[in-house]
């Protein structure tokens, strides 16, 4: 029996009306590559080398546990230096040692602070901060990058959640109708009441909130919006004559809703998609401007934002941030309007 | 449609008890209340400001149980939060919000103060919001993938992705601040009770002008692609095929048959917009030095000013399900369908 | 006599129509009022009416895809209604429905083989290679060739996709299908095809049909007996040929006539009725026809007309199909 | 109590009409007391100014309250009010003596703990009212008014001062709770008084007053104030106090317009175009990085660095002795050694900062300049971590002991401070040291702290007084309860000792020997790591604005609106804004009169 | 008989996004005033599209027509200006479409839809007259309380009566020709008896042509005097109504005439068709397009598509065309 790709001729078609899109694929595409560049951030953006030869052993520092000074011969237990240690190869007259850095050698949390000059710096080739450092030393560049990866999984992550209560939630909504759907409309309008920030504050006051504390509030107040679009959806195509054919044939509720309704929703689904990636960078970086997202010294883009925003003397700071963000969400938009634009049926046409 | 109406607004009580129970309890839960500010405060007491060393400082000492006490009552939380709940909810019925624990004031002064400046700047980015939206919209789908089209998507999408806050910063340093175009924030100049009406219109508007475009700059494309979008869906619609049909130029077919039915996306779309605009954008508020609603809303959170907080929510989210109502009577003006009684549900 | 295969006794179906402050029933859609019918195994009972007479519902709940208002349907006699979940599902089984619109009926994210293979895994049948072989199967006896199983739908043509919904129809070797308008969409050529099909498919597998239409020249051609219903209401039932050659009830007669012969040498002979069908909200008093018939008297406005029989199998609900029996008989 | 001693009352002016019931006289003057005054010292403000002019600064919230006690009168708008309140004497800013202001003459009981005062009879409230001992009575009586809501005063006005007894209408004592050094009583004990008239004391007060301007008796009183935008002041112009010796030549601003500007950004903005007309630049990226442009290239705005000498604010690393891994004490040194204080200071705060070693710097005698704070030293602090039991090292190089992790969380609710623990977090890696940052939202990393749910809290008490207070922060009595300000939960039997003794002792030196003690105490324990101290104030300023030669006092505060020597050329600030005036070099005034080390 | 709408040649097809599919690939029809001309065939064999190529209503961009002339009153309709158009439109020629439920604006009242067709091409006439027009118009096609239905909007109309507005709107301007594709499919066959005899008496009032679209082949015998059958874009045959039903002489039009279920057929029997299935118009095979399910098709049929031929009154596209006697 062959395996034919059983991708929906439909969305084979999708795909191809999207890849004609040049401004939204191409975005993608560039998108796509920055995602998977950054997740292997650690071999691009770090100070740990990604190759020592020391004394004819090799090193891969780069992921694993950290190497102490001591084991280049650096007279200490801390982590080594990669980028003194290289300068000190160097100077050594016969070595036969050597390091490779990566192209920005710098982490997102070292600070580099040089002697007679303060931070922020400005960008400096020589130095390798492409894009100066911030208001503590640190490399913009790396916090950059990092702060990107982690928005981005954030928002990828955030995005997965709020769908799946959304459309399940949504789904049911729709499915069952009568007095449960009544009730969660209720439910729903006064859960997109409920001012966020509180519930961040009472959050941020009994534990410090990472990564997963702010997704998990994030998703308790995000999911709204995806459930009444799937509310819609289901309420629409339940009565379509595919469904009540496979009711006829005894089909259980949970095979017509997950075989049937939903596959025949993903259109909704998929439009909002890169929207709601916007969304979760954006409100990421808003509280960490506010102060209420991730602990510092987590590397994000709101509190780059908030340093340059009241640093508008170091315009590196703010013009690196906004223009990063700037184009990342201008993709992600224009991704967006791409996706919508193949994935809507219906063609612009007009008649004249 | 009367009793479609009257539905929606008995509905209404239902979501207003949930939004004002929840949070009520929410506040109870939040630590760092009004007492502790007073607390704080008092123990931070700052001290560097007079020349002469403040000898009335009497930062350190501890409060005794009974003075804590006191203090709860005075703030309203000597008694269980269900119970206080009721007493608040019975004031709120003879429309007394009750008494701000940061301005000793009537909470409802405080809201009553800040509306003006917010409506302004609300309707303002409401009607400007439509006022650009509608047009480019239309333009953007009769033109679709045209160069025109493209450039100002990129316009509207590059002011969707920047943060108002920072239009905001980046517009006062340019504008206001190097190049001094514009006054450094505030709602009116100082001397605005001299000047002419002519003039405080003027007036208004100079200050009125950058806060307006940080507060549109992110607006413009959700309502531009809306339109654009439901204008593309209904380009192609049999009735506009029947009026070209019937002789009318294209333009034309579209303007009086195409954009009506387009709207109504937009029209639902109006309740949320009005209630989300008012209720402001407090960075921006802040930085445009504008004594408005998001700012209020903002501080009384971040200060623990509960009445306060109730207070706006009790505003905040009438105007959001009135802005419901009001939107669905919107369309029902737009679309006969609903105020006929179908699509009803 | 022997046991009908599927007997409705006074079936009803309302749908709410709410409105007011608490969305209460302030009324009903009287879709279906009082039908009774039966089939016999490897027979076809035609139905027809004009659209919105409530046939599809009468379909649909004969299935149980509604829940009737009131009345019984019994199923090799045993009520539908009392039946348990096993029962409900091997009910299912038995029974089936084809739908009119060939591009809703199928979902156009699946496959066809997955589309056919669905029947089996609902009911737990056969590994999944035996179901892909069973699913090529069905399409061959529809006409259709095995490659067609990695398609989808929308790569077939209307006919082609009707053949599709039959097969997966008669996948469970039902005893009982319903063919709701199920070649109303499709043009004459196509249409024929898929009539020869089914007519074949009931020949082989004794099946049973409902066949429901508008098209009475179509039904004529497939049916053993014919229901004609009218706002709800089953107003004439008799045997196929009979109905035809006899029609009794005055809106029977307009329908015949009606019918548009492909003869030009026979125009104009017609019953052109005045007016639209009434809303089923508010269904008229007395005869449902009366608001359209052209013999209509005060009687009629009042008096609802019960069912009286004409002769063995030929039922008619009208006051006067006696004294109308010799005028406007149509051949 | 009031003291039975013979009547050496000097001369007190007549009778004034009073229209309130007055209190009646309650005590009978003892004989033999000693009147002092203070005519002597210097004078602190320069003759060459001139009044006249407007002042314009800003704060970044509008008051909520003009109030001067009860909810939310604490504010940063509390320094204008309350300056405008004056109290029975004042300290010397250089000498730091005392000084008459409402009193002209003060006396000391023998008892330890009374003190004699002799009413200015010129003194007067805004409104004209004559301030009498009534006043001060009714002080007392106010303070402890539960309508205020104002529990702290509640309490400082019965527990600290416990009463207060008319002579006449111009002489008063006032009673503390406890013996102490005789300037401590006087700083202690010492009040402002309440306009009796004016005030009705019942449930309404605190509402009623929000907005209402209360008589008070300094130079400038409020005159307008326009909600959400700024609070205008103007200077009395036959203020009753203008002929006393140490106000002379300064108030000098006509008006002093206090505006809301929510932004310090946005506020620099506005000092740049001239709408402000100084600029505060303690913070190192305003000094370095924002004060810069042509108007100070052109001489127009100046910049002052001023050093100051005044008791310091403390603040520092809080560590919580309850925390299991904190109670250790080797763990406590070992993390001062490994927190590289130096290392912030030199970087972000651009080496403007100094290192704070004690908790009590600035105050004098008392102050034990002995101690140096633990520096950064790896090997010290990795000696002392390895005696711990912090011995093996996980992936990231953190130390661990068994399950646990040497990981550390520092609370703290001022953003601005995370570059400045962001370096130490890094430095301390190097130690194997992990601390996670915890910044909360100042009131409730304030409640965490006092609730000791922190594990090192990073924070700074006030500073002030006369002399170092030990009780509050290292007595065992507060130790692992909630709400109140021993942050390290000390607990040191020997320390409680020696606070007690502090506490009761009256004889400056005592206290002082004490004092050092204590210091030392609380450096061996290693409880607190104390970090910066400011010692100086910095500001730009427009060329307008004029100080005397010596441009200001130990204490700093140049451009204090409210008690400054500086005053304003009105002519020149228009000539600067039309850019008419002379251009200079940049000005940037660098005076370490007073810096101390 | 001078034609009023003379077809020639006409290609159109559309651009999707599989590339250029020609849907239209050469159709010829006339007709002439006051005539009523069928236009049947399979669905999908491009009814509609040479209609809409006649109104120039071919959905934009994607529809284009690349060769052929429609003479319409010394007119090519192809090379008209946009702005002439206009007034072809509506005045000329009018068009009823198929679904009479979106075909109206649902929030515009019916009888200001009417009465702007009318202001479009007498713009002068007063709101008064307009509506009069408009009022005797609903009369016409007789629909009840007429005033009283003006007012209401589409929604609140059965789709019988809808039809009938939409059949008012089309004739307010008295065209000359009125195209009206499929009018009666989304209807009851009793309605569509009544929309139909409508149709023929406004004709014999009136004396316009009919283009009548069906695929019922009943409604052509009923209503039409000529037929042209189109099959899979290209006209096959066209001839009198009598002449169609009595000799079909195209093997498509024969099939299609026999697969129709008739009255007096035996039940149960199963009924002709014609095998196979349309060709898809990416993939059009050279040469005829019916071969693969014409049962005369020989070698030639697959080398050349046939020409439309005259031949006794009426024309064919066949190269083996059925004997003129019906058996
Ligand atoms: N789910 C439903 N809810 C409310 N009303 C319904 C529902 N389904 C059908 N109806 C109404 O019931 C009546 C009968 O509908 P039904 O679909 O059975 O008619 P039909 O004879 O099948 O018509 P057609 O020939 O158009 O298919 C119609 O008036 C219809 O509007
Ligand atoms: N907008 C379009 N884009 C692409 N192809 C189209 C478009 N409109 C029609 N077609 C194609 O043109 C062909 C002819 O369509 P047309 O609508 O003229 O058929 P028809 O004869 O009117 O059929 P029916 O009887 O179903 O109405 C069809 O195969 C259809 O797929
Ligand atoms: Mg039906
Ligand atoms: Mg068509």
């Amino acid at each position: 029996m062959k395996l034919r790709p059983q991708l929906n001729p439909l969305t084979q078609r999708q795909l191809a009306r999207f890849r004609s899109l040049k401004r939204g694929y191409w975005s993608a595409v560039i998108l796509l590559i920055t995602i998977v560049l950054s997740s292997g951030a650690e071999l691009l953006v770090n100070s740990r080398a990604l190759i020592v030869s020391y004394e004819g052993n090799w090193f891969f520092p780069t992921y694993g546990k950290y190497l102490p000074g001591s084991t280049f011969g650096l007279g200490y237990e801390y982590e080594t230096n990669f980028r003194e240690l290289k300068v000190f190869f160097e100077r050594q007259p016969s070595n036969s040692n050597w390091v490779i850095m990566p192209l920005v050698p710098y982490n997102a949390f070292e600070v580099d602070l040089p002697a007679s000059r303060y931070p922020p710096n400005a960008p400096s080739l020589s130095e390798k901060h492409y894009l100066g450092t911030d208001t503590t030393g640190r490399d913009v560049l790396a916090r950059l990058v990092y702060g990107f990866r982690i928005a981005i999984s954030f928002a990828l992550i955030l995005l997965i959640c709020n769908y799946t209560i959304g459309v399940a939630l949504g789904c049911a909504m729709g499915f069952w109708g009568g007095a449960f759907d009544l009730f969660f409309q209720r439910v729903i309008e006064v859960w997109s009441n409920v001012p966020f920030l509180y519930v961040i504050m009472i959050i941020a006051s009994v534990i410090i909130p990472n990564f997963w504390t702010l997704m998990i509030v994030m998703v308790i107040f995000g999911w709204m919006s995806m459930t009444w679009y799937m509310r819609t959806s289901t309420y629409k195509e339940k009565t379509r004559a595919y469904v009540l054919s496979a009711r006829a044939l005894g089909a259980s509720n949970a095979r017509v809703i997950f075989s049937h309704i939903l596959p025949n929703s993903i259109s909704i689904i998929v439009t909002f998609v890169p929207f709601a990636i916007a969304g979760g960078i954006t409100s990421l970086t808003a509280l960490d401007y506010l102060g209420f997202g991730l602990p510092p010294p987590t590397p994000s883009w709101g509190e780059l934002l908030s340093q340059g925003t009241s640093q508008l003397e170091s315009p590196w700071l703010v013009t690196s941030v906004v223009g990063a963000m700037v184009a990342i969400l201008l993709m992600v938009t224009y991704v967006g309007e791409a996706v919508r634009e193949a994935f809507d049926p219906k063609k612009f046409t007009y008649y004249e | 449609m009367t009793s479609y109406f009257i539905r929606r607004l008995l509905l209404v009580i239902p979501t207003f008890l949930g939004i004002t129970l929840l949070v009520f309890a929410v506040t109870r839960v939040v630590p760092g209340g009004p007492i502790e500010r007073a607390m704080n405060e008092a123990l931070l007491a700052q001290t560097d400001s007079a020349q002469m060393i403040d000898m009335n400082s009497v930062a350190g000492a501890a409060l005794s149980e009974d003075q804590l006490a006191e203090l709860r009552a005075y703030y309203g939380f000597d008694k269980p939060w269900h119970e206080s709940y009721v007493i608040w909810l019975g004031r709120v019925m003879q429309l007394d919000l009750g008494m701000s624990t940061r301005y000793t004031e009537p909470v409802w002064d405080i809201i009553k103060n800040r509306f003006p400046i917010s409506i302004f700047y609300g309707i303002t980015t409401l009607i400007l919001t439509y006022a650009v939206c509608i047009p480019l919209g239309i333009a953007k789908a009769l033109r679709h993938n045209s160069v025109f089209d493209n450039a100002t998507s990129a316009v509207v999408f590059f002011g969707y992705a920047l943060p108002g806050y920072v239009v905001a910063i980046a517009l006062l340093t340019a504008l206001a601040s190097a190049w001094e175009w514009f006054p450094l924030g505030g709602f009116v100049s100082d001397n605005f009770d001299q000047l002419s009406t002519l003039d405080q219109a003027i007036d208004i508007l100079y200050h009125a002008t950058l806060p307006l475009i940080a507060y549109l700059a992110g607006s413009f494309a959700v309502m531009t692609f809306m339109v654009k979008n439901s204008l593309m869906d209904n380009l192609s619609s049999d009735y506009v095929r029947t009026a070209i049909a019937k002789g009318m130029p294209f333009k034309r077919a579209v303007f009086r048959h195409a954009l009506r039915n387009s709207l109504i996306p937009v029209a639902t779309s109006f309740g949320q917009l009005i209630s989300v605009i008012i209720s402001g954008s407090f960075l921006i508020e802040k930085i445009f030095n504008i004594d408005g609603f998001g700012l209020l809303g903002f501080e009384s959170l971040v200060e623990r000013d509960y009445p306060v907080v109730m207070g706006i929510l009790v505003i905040s989210s009438l105007l959001f399900l009135v802005g419901n109502i009001l939107s669905d009577i919107c369309v029902a003006i737009v679309d006969p369908r609903v105020k006929f009684g179908e699509n009803g549900s | 006599m022997k046991e009908s295969l599927l007997q409705v006794r006074g079936l009803k179906k309302y749908f709410p129509v709410r409105g007011g402050v608490f969305l209460r029933r302030i009324g009903n859609v009287q879709a279906v009022e009082e039908v009774s019918f039966s089939v016999e195994r490897g027979k076809t009972l035609g139905l027809v009416g004009e659209s919105g007479c409530g046939k599809s519902t009468v379909g649909q709940t004969i299935l149980k895809l509604h829940k009737p208002t009131a009345g019984e349907i019994f199923y090799e006699g045993q009520d539908i209604a009392a039946m348990n979940r096993a029962e409900l599902k091997a009910f299912r089984r038995d029974v089936q429905i084809i739908f009119q619109d060939p591009f809703e009926s199928l979902n156009a994210r699946h496959t066809v083989s997955r589309i056919l293979e669905e029947p089996f895994v609902i009911h737990e049948m056969g590994t999944a290679a035996e179901r892909r072989r069973w699913a090529g199967d069905l399409l061959n006896r529809v006409g259709l060739q095995v490659d067609a199983l990695d398609r989808f739908p929308h790569e077939f043509s209307g006919g082609q996709r009707q053949r599709i919904g039959i097969a997966r129809a008669i996948a469970l070797k039902p005893k009982l299908v319903v063919c709701d308008e199920a070649v109303s969409a499709l043009d004459v050529s196509i249409q024929s095809q898929v009539i020869n099909l089914l007519m074949d498919l009931q020949r082989e597998m004794n099946l049973a049909l409902i066949f429901i239409a508008h098209d009475l020249a179509v039904v004529k051609h497939v049916s053993d007996d014919i229901a004609v219903m009218y706002l709800g209401k089953i107003v004439e039932q008799a045997d196929a040929q009979e109905i035809y050659a006899f029609p009794r009830h005055p809106y029977t007669k307009a329908l015949l006539s009606a019918i548009p012969i492909p003869d030009p040498s026979r125009r104009g002979e017609r019953i052109i009725l005045s007016g639209d069908v009434p809303s089923p909200i508010h269904p008229p008093n007395g005869c449902r026809f009366h608001t359209r018939c052209p013999h209509a008297v005060d009687q009629c406005r009042s008096v609802e007309p019960t069912e009286e029989l004409v002769n063995e199998g030929h039922r008619v609900a009208c006051h006067f199909w006696n004294e109308l029996a010799d005028r406007n008989a149509v051949g | 109590g009031t003291n039975d001693k013979g009547n050496a009352l000097p001369e007190t002016p007549g009778e004034v009409a009073q229209e309130i019931v007055s209190y009646p006289v309650n005590g009978v003057l003892p004989k033999g007391l000693t009147w002092e005054t203070n005519n002597e010292d210097p004078i602190f403000a320069s003759a060459d100014a001139k009044p006249g002019g407007t002042f314009r600064t800003y704060v970044l919230a509008f008051p909520l309250t003009i109030r001067r006690v009860g909810p939310d009168s604490n504010g940063s708008f509390a320094g204008y009010t309350r300056a405008g309140f004056l109290q029975l004497v004042s300290l010397h800013p250089n000498t730091r003596n005392f000084v008459p202001t409402l009193a002209t003459h003060w006396a000391f009981d023998d008892d330890g703990k009374t003190v004699y005062y002799r009413l200015h009879p010129n003194a007067k409230w805004s409104d004209g009212t004559p301030i009498t001992a009534d006043d001060y009575l009714y002080t007392l009586d106010f303070m402890r008014s539960k309508h205020i809501v104002a529990p702290w005063y509640n309490n400082h006005y019965t527990t600290q001062i416990v009463n207060v007894v008319k002579y006449d209408d111009y002489t008063i004592s006032i009673e503390g709770s406890s013996a102490k050094p005789k300037d401590e009583i006087l700083y202690e004990y010492s009040m402002g008084p309440v306009p009796k008239h004016f005030h009705v004391l019942d449930e309404n007060w605190v509402r009623e007053n929000n907005w209402k301007v209360e008589p008070n008796n300094g130079p400038y009183q409020i005159s307008k104030i326009e909600k959400g935008k700024y609070i205008e002041f103007t200077r009395k112009k036959d203020w009753w106090g203008n002929d006393l010796k140490y106000y002379r030549y300064r108030f000098n601003p006509n008006r002093i317009r206090v505006r809301v500007i929510r932004d310090v950004n946005i506020a620099l903005q506005h000092f740049f175009k001239g709408e402000l007309d100084t600029f505060g630049g303690v913070l190192p990226e305003f000094w370095h990085d924002k004060f810069k442009g042509k108007d100070f290239d052109n001489g127009y705005i100046h910049k002052i660095w001023f050093y100051t000498d005044n008791p310091q604010p403390a603040p520092g690393m809080w560590l919580n002795q309850s925390d299991s891994i904190l109670s250790d004490q080797k763990v406590r040194y070992g993390l001062a050694h490994a927190m590289n204080i130096d290392k912030v200071i030199t970087t972000v705060l651009r080496g403007d900062y100094r290192r704070q070693h004690t908790h009590h710097e600035g105050y004098g005698d008392y102050s034990n300049t002995s101690i140096r704070a633990r520096a950064f030293d790896l090997t010290r602090a990795n000696t002392l971590l390895d005696e711990a039991g912090w011995t093996e090292r996980d992936d990231r190089g953190i130390r661990t002991k068994g399950q646990q992790t040497l990981s550390l969380r520092v609370t703290y609710g001022q953003s601005h401070h995370t570059p400045r623990l962001v370096i130490l977090r890094e430095e301390a890696k190097k130690a194997g040291i992990d601390l996670t940052l915890q910044l909360l939202d100042s009131s409730i990393s304030f409640k965490q702290m006092l609730e000791k749910k922190h594990q090192i809290a990073w924070m700074g008490w006030s500073g002030g007084g006369l002399s170092p207070r030990y009780r509050q922060f290292y007595h065992s009595d507060n130790a692992n309860k909630p709400q109140n300000n021993n942050l390290t939960n000390n607990a040191v039997p020997h320390m409680d000792n020696l606070i007690d003794q502090y506490r009761a002792a009256t004889e400056k030196t005592d206290r002082v020997e004490l004092a050092h003690q204590l210091e030392q105490m609380l450096h061996d324990t290693g409880a607190v790591i104390f970090t910066f101290k400011v010692p100086y104030t910095r500001d730009a300023y427009w060329r307008w604005m004029k100080l005397p030669e010596f441009r200001g006092t130990r204490v700093g505060g140049l451009f204090n609106p409210m008690g400054g020597q500086f005053w304003i050329d009105e002519l020149e600030r228009q000539s600067v804004l039309d850019d008419t005036a002379p251009k200079t070099a940049p000005v940037s005034i660098l005076d370490t009169t007073y810096l101390s080390e | 008989m001078a034609a009023l709408l003379e077809v020639r040649g006409l290609r159109a097809g559309f651009d999707t996004d599989t590339g250029y599919i020609e849907v239209l690939d050469g159709v010829s029809f006339e007709l002439a005033a006051g005539e009523t001309l069928g236009l049947v065939g399979e669905s999908g064999c491009g009814k509609s599209v040479s209609a809409l190529s006649v109104m120039n209503l071919l959905p934009q961009p994607a529809g284009k027509i690349t060769a052929g002339s429609i003479g319409f009153q010394n007119r090519d309709l192809v090379t008209l200006p946009k702005e002439e158009f206009h007034d072809v439109r509506g005045n000329r020629i009018s068009m009823i479409f198929q679904e009479p439920m979106t075909a109206l604006n649902p929030v515009h009242r019916v009888g200001n839809q009417i009465i702007e067709a009318v202001k479009l091409h007498e713009p002068n006439l007063s709101s008064a007259i307009a509506r009069r027009r408009a009022l005797e118009m609903l009369e016409r096609v007789g629909i009840p309380a007429p005033d009283q239905r003006l007012k209401e909007y589409p929604h609140q109309l059965s789709g019988g009566m809808r039809q009938r507005v939409m059949i008012a709107m089309a004739l307010t301007m008295q065209p000359d020709l009125l195209i009206a594709d499929e009018p009666t499919t989304a209807l009851d066959v009793t309605i569509q008896a009544q929309i139909l005899d409508l149709l023929r008496e406004m004709q014999r009032e009136s004396g316009m042509a009919i283009l009548f679209i069906t695929h019922d082949l009943g409604v052509i015998a009923e209503l039409c005097d000529r037929v042209t059958v189109m099959y899979a874009g290209c006209v096959v045959e066209q001839a009198t109504v009598t002449q169609l039903f009595s000799t079909p002489r195209h093997p498509y039009t024969q099939g299609l005439l026999r697969s129709i279920p008739r009255l007096d057929a035996t039940p149960k029997q199963p009924l002709t068709t014609i095998p196979g299935t349309v060709p898809a118009l990416i993939d059009m095979p050279a040469g005829c397009r019916f071969r693969n399910r014409c049962l005369n098709a020989e070698d030639d049929c697959e080398l050349r598509s046939p020409d439309l031929i005259h031949a006794a009154g009426r024309q064919i596209a066949c190269h083996h065309p059925v004997a003129e006697v019906m058996p």
